[in-house]
């Protein structure tokens, strides 16, 4: 059983679900920071929810919503031609919603953190508020922003669950590593699992292990 | 008709605090606003910056014939071009020292950046990060960004905290002579009463929340520039007759031949005495004839080689027709002859 | 063209070896999903593309050709359901040497092999809470359970002793009602040249052969 | 079919799990904020690693790790006598791995903003290290504290895959909601999907939604 | 032997700056730390207070014999028991303003929480959190946290930034009587004179990280309460005649009759003159013995009633055997005479 359609599987599904959720997350989070409005914690509660539903409420759904017979699937099939359930389409969906949490809450964060009174500067020097939020905000949240990337990249990379219910496991088209690893542990193909599980774990670490040796900060001292 | 702001606010901060005030300043040379900790000077400022605008209220500013706001509308923060110094040096910790002075300078057309950087004596930091600035490092980045960016009003939130004095003296002057040659107007506000004495042209009082009034503005005489020396310049008070008082006091000040000069004269620094009293420690002795006594109506007025000058009610000035005044330390301040008129 | 499998858990190894064989023998290729006959008949039923349906009963290729989602069905093996254990077992002490231990078995909500074991269990009258019944979703994970150790006993399709190695089997013969596994050619792919290739090949002798040498009865 | 059993293992698992990984996290962060070793990035990409990883990853290993013919499982099996895989012990030893990195890293990011000055600043008052960590870094980072308190809680209670491989789904034992679902979908029993989902969507959504009408805090403005 | 600092260190920050200094300093009254801005004070306090300990160099600090740091092991920060008022307030954003002043009084015997809370006058202010507070507020919320912690020694950088001059001439007077009457020495950086003279009983000079020197102590006369009048207290100078100059001053400062006060003079407001100026704006004209003239040696010294007077070398006195001093303004200090003496 050869293990590089999985992982070419796997990265496409990450790189494309990280690419959207950060385009999409970066004007909500800031919007989430900035606003005044009243909607702000509906909307805010309802970023957040996919993080706390378990992966098999979010597939249960999607499956639901995007299968042939509902009209969003029917809508779907007719107009592409391609059922939306158990297809890379309909993964890429998933983990979209799978996954938005963690590109908005990391910048939502950073974006807190960047001081009124900095922002209050850059405007009396002339900078309009995109051109304070290009040019202050987004480089004061840097690091927000990198954790976003990770941590949704990551989150994408691990989904199983949902994947499981929305894609099931058809090689190729929507097995990705974490099926092929349960794949591989269920027909016992333990090489494989190894295989799969130890070079995840290793080249996990490593990209880890740089991110946090380049990614040396102050912090605070105590003692 | 000069150019003016005018403002009339009410915003509340808090439940203590309410920011009551209306008033119109001309927008021309300096406006100190002084007024006790906590009365109200910062949210003024802010206010009129278009900042803070989430606090309901009534707001009407105008300046310079424009409505920033009002009924007519809103002109945002951006649009208002003002060099605003804050209290704290609020820099861009991810913008190295060049970074920061050059973020307002890139979006406008430039000024002098270099030349404000020179007088800063910022040319050492100007590869380095912000971190680790002294205060009063972080202090002069924070006035040369707001200089460079071009602005049309100069809001200047106590802005030579943590300056040593041999700098501050070197860069009121130069302040002074920003305000006055590129004709940019500024609101200052300050607890130093030198910093007033040299660069206010006017002192507008602020008082838990309210415009409590304007104070006497600073005792001035003018004086022009008879000639260079090597560390400053020497300067004649107008008036002043050739050998007589007043015809020769050296400034440390930089300044050409002919140009005009503020001397400011600060109160605890200046001495009325009804006798000469001869040689001493005073830079000089100039002839005062009181044109009008303190008392009811105001405080006093003199003439000083024939400038008329008003003294501060806190000063005691003798009751007699002719004085001394000694003068032991001025506060100069160059002033560009408006060529215009 | 290719022709996209669905199989359940215990047909697994079979399945891949009919692949082979087709392929070698076509111009067409095999992909292969499986998973528990259940959750394979949940997924075709919410539109998973698959061409062809493996299942490890009779019931559910029937749903499927009563709600038109199947164009065909047909019978292409008969199950034969294991116990395997570490020590040997007697068949008449069964319930003595369950006590208290683990007893691995699929969900026989969605694996007929499960259900075959709940019968298997009435059958030698065995009472569950005597022991340990450990439920998962499917065959696969009941060998795997078995092999990482992590149950005593385990209830697995005959096919798949050869994945185990050292292990002693107890044959439940007659135990259990047949297990009629019944393959469905979906309806969305009769068009598929490859899917109709197949579907004949499953009928063939050769398949016929490879389905029985990995240990599952003929039908008829 | 009851879905009492499943609602209550779940919130049992994630309560033992959220409560012992804040009591781990909160020492353990302080130290990865304050700490100048060298092993700093070492441990942190350790920590991190199970974010990374896809459940079914973790789940092999532990399946492995903790079988009864495993040393450290054998050993368990010898002082307990019990095995650790398919038992509740087990599955909370699987979500303390799986969750660690979501109660390590809120407490990080909030540790490294409280500012140094701050720091000294207690200490010159006489504040000795660790009382200056609970005066002073503990009530500045409780955003922090509340959001690792909330992410373990929550991913708990999502978690699926590693539970599928280590914990099976023994009604009552290991059987939680997500698995529940899973189950439920399989086997086409929409009702109780149904009702499992919409309990637990609604119940989430009102828990986000007091949680962010509670957490208005200023933010940034910036027009 | 007096209580002394004893200090010797070599620490490097950044690539340009590294602070080498070595010094002495008696542990009694205040020291002023002088310096231009960026010149190493804020460093220097740091470094003496045992933070910033990460970065490598040589450090030996022994506060009034015991030792800080040095090859006998080091006292960590919050051992040392200083009462640090930073460059910036700092305050602890998650407590009220109580909050904040009392977070070091909890920490050892309370002293006087009251007393400080309305030196400052921050009574309104207590029940309110940081957020909002004004600059000049906030900067007397640290001030009040720091002296509510009992501390031994007082470090303070630039504590009177953003406070205006009405409440600064009210708590420096406090300070010093807190200095005295506690015996907490302290040391003090600031850029403002009138601070120095008012507090400082002798002042050191950094440049560029080094210590360069000891500067001439600010100019002062003893005096004592003679009587409380409303507002303020009477003063007679020490060596004063009964009606004669310096027999009567009046001082806006709280002190009890007899009590010793400290007769700050700024070197800007005093006008030495070889006349006596007649009546005039000074509060006081006080004849003037030159016991050494300015020269060579250093600066002049002075004989004034009686008391001896450095003059710093800024100062033009004029070349007399005997002069009048005219006082225009001063800066009062209470003295706690030592009683042990
Ligand atoms: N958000 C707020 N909540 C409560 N009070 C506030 C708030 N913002 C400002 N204030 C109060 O408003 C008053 C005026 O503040 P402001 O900063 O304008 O004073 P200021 O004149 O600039 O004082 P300073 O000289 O000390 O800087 C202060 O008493 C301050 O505590
Ligand atoms: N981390 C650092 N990196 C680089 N330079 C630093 C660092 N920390 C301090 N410096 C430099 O050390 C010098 C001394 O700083 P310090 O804060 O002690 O000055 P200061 O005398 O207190 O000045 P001020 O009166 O402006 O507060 C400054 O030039 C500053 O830029
Ligand atoms: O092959 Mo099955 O459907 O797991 O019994
Ligand atoms: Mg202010
Ligand atoms: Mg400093």
């Amino acid at each position: 059983m050869t293990v590089w359609p999985a992982i070419w599987l796997t990265l496409k599904l990450a790189f494309v679900t990280t690419a959207i959720l950060l385009a999409v997350a970066l004007p909500l989070a800031w919007w989430l920071t900035t606003t005044r409005s009243k909607l702000r914690p509906v909307v805010e509660a309802i970023t957040t929810l996919p993080l706390v539903l378990p992966p098999t409420v979010l597939g249960f759904y999607l499956l639901i919503l995007m299968s042939p017979t509902a009209p969003f699937g029917a809508l779907w099939l007719r107009v592409t031609g391609d059922t939306l359930t158990f297809s890379f389409t309909g993964l890429v969906i998933a983990s979209l919603v799978y996954s938005l949490p963690f590109a908005v809450q990391p910048l939502q964060t950073a974006f807190a953190s960047v001081p009124q009174p900095t922002m209050d500067a850059a405007r009396t020097l002339g900078a309009t508020p995109r051109d304070a939020f290009l040019t202050v905000a987004l480089p004061l949240a840097r690091r927000g922003f990198l954790t976003a990337g990770v941590l949704t990249f990551a989150h994408t990379v691990g989904e199983f669950g949902v994947v499981l219910m929305v894609g099931g496991n058809i090689p190729g088209r929507t097995r990705v590593i974490s099926i092929e690893i349960f794949t591989a542990v269920e027909t016992l193909d333990y090489a494989t699992a190894h295989v799969l599980s130890l070079g995840l774990l290793a080249f996990s670490f490593c990209v880890l292990l740089l991110v946090y040796v380049f990614n040396r900060r102050g912090g605070v001292r105590v003692a | 008709m000069p150019d003016r702001l005018h403002f009339r606010l009410k915003l509340r901060r808090g439940p203590l605090f309410t920011l009551e005030a209306q008033e119109s300043l001309p927008m021309q040379g300096v406006t100190a606003i002084v007024g006790p900790s906590g009365s109200g000077k910062t949210s003024l400022l802010r206010a009129l910056a278009g900042l803070d605008m989430g606090v309901a209220g009534e707001r009407r500013i105008t300046f310079c014939n424009k409505e920033w706001d009002g009924p007519g509308g809103h002109v945002p923060a951006h649009e208002r071009r003002i060099g605003f110094v804050f209290q704290d040096p609020h820099l861009f910790p991810h913008l190295s020292v060049a970074g920061n002075i050059g973020y307002g300078a890139k979006r406008c057309e430039v000024t002098s950046f270099d030349a404000i950087v020179e007088a800063l004596e910022l040319g050492p930091l100007l590869d380095r990060g912000i971190d680790g600035l002294s205060g009063g490092e972080a202090r002069r980045v924070a006035l040369a960004r707001a200089l460079a960016s071009n602005p049309a009003v100069l809001f200047l939130d106590e802005p030579m905290t943590g300056l040593d004095s041999q700098r501050k003296s070197e860069f009121l002057p130069y302040i002074a002579r920003a305000v006055s040659q590129a004709r940019v107007p500024a609101l200052y506000v300050s607890h130093s009463s030198d910093e007033v004495v040299t660069l206010a042209d006017r002192v507008l009082e602020l008082g838990q929340g309210h415009v409590t009034g304007w104070r006497t503005p600073p005792m001035r005489l003018t004086a022009h520039v008879v000639a260079e020396t090597g560390p400053g310049v020497e300067v004649r008070l107008d008036g002043a007759e050739d050998d007589g008082p007043g015809a020769s006091i050296a400034l440390p000040l930089r300044a050409l031949p002919g140009e005009a000069v503020g001397i400011g004269l600060p109160v605890e620094s200046v001495h009325f005495s009804v006798h000469h009293p001869g040689a001493g420690s005073a830079i000089m002795v100039l002839p005062v004839t009181v044109t009008r006594p303190a008392g009811a109506e105001g405080q006093a007025v003199l003439d000083v080689l024939g400038q008329s000058v008003r003294v501060p009610g806190v000063m005691r000035v003798p009751s007699a027709r002719t004085l001394w005044m000694s003068v032991l330390r001025v506060l100069p301040r160059p002033m560009v002859v408006d060529s215009t008129k | 063209e290719e022709v996209l499998l669905a199989v359940a858990s215990n047909f697994l190894t079979a399945a891949e070896n009919l692949a082979e064989v087709f392929e070698a023998t076509s111009d067409h290729s095999v992909v292969v999903a499986h998973g528990s006959t259940g959750a394979l008949y949940a997924q075709i039923v919410s539109g998973a593309p698959y061409d062809v349906f493996l299942s490890a009963d009779a019931e559910r290729p029937r749903l499927l050709a009563a709600s038109g989602l199947a164009a065909d069905v047909r019978t292409y093996a008969l199950g034969r359901l294991v116990l395997v254990s570490k020590a040997a077992l007697d068949p008449g002490a069964v319930a003595e040497a369950f006590a208290g231990r683990r007893v691995a078995l699929a969900d026989p909500l969605v694996a007929p092999y499960g259900a075959a074991a709940i019968s298997a269990m009435e059958s030698l009258r065995l009472d569950t809470a005597t022991f340990q019944p450990l439920l998962v979703t499917n065959v696969g994970q009941v060998a795997t359970l078995f092999v990482t150790g992590n149950t005593d006993f385990a209830f697995l399709a005959e096919a798949q002793l050869p994945l185990l190695g050292a292990a002693e089997v107890t044959a439940l013969d007659g135990r259990y009602p047949a297990i009629r596994q019944d393959a469905a050619l979906l309806a969305r792919s009769q068009a598929n040249p490859a899917a109709a290739a197949f579907w004949a090949f499953l009928s063939s002798e050769a398949a016929a052969e490879i389905i029985a040498a990995k240990g599952y009865d003929l039908a008829e």
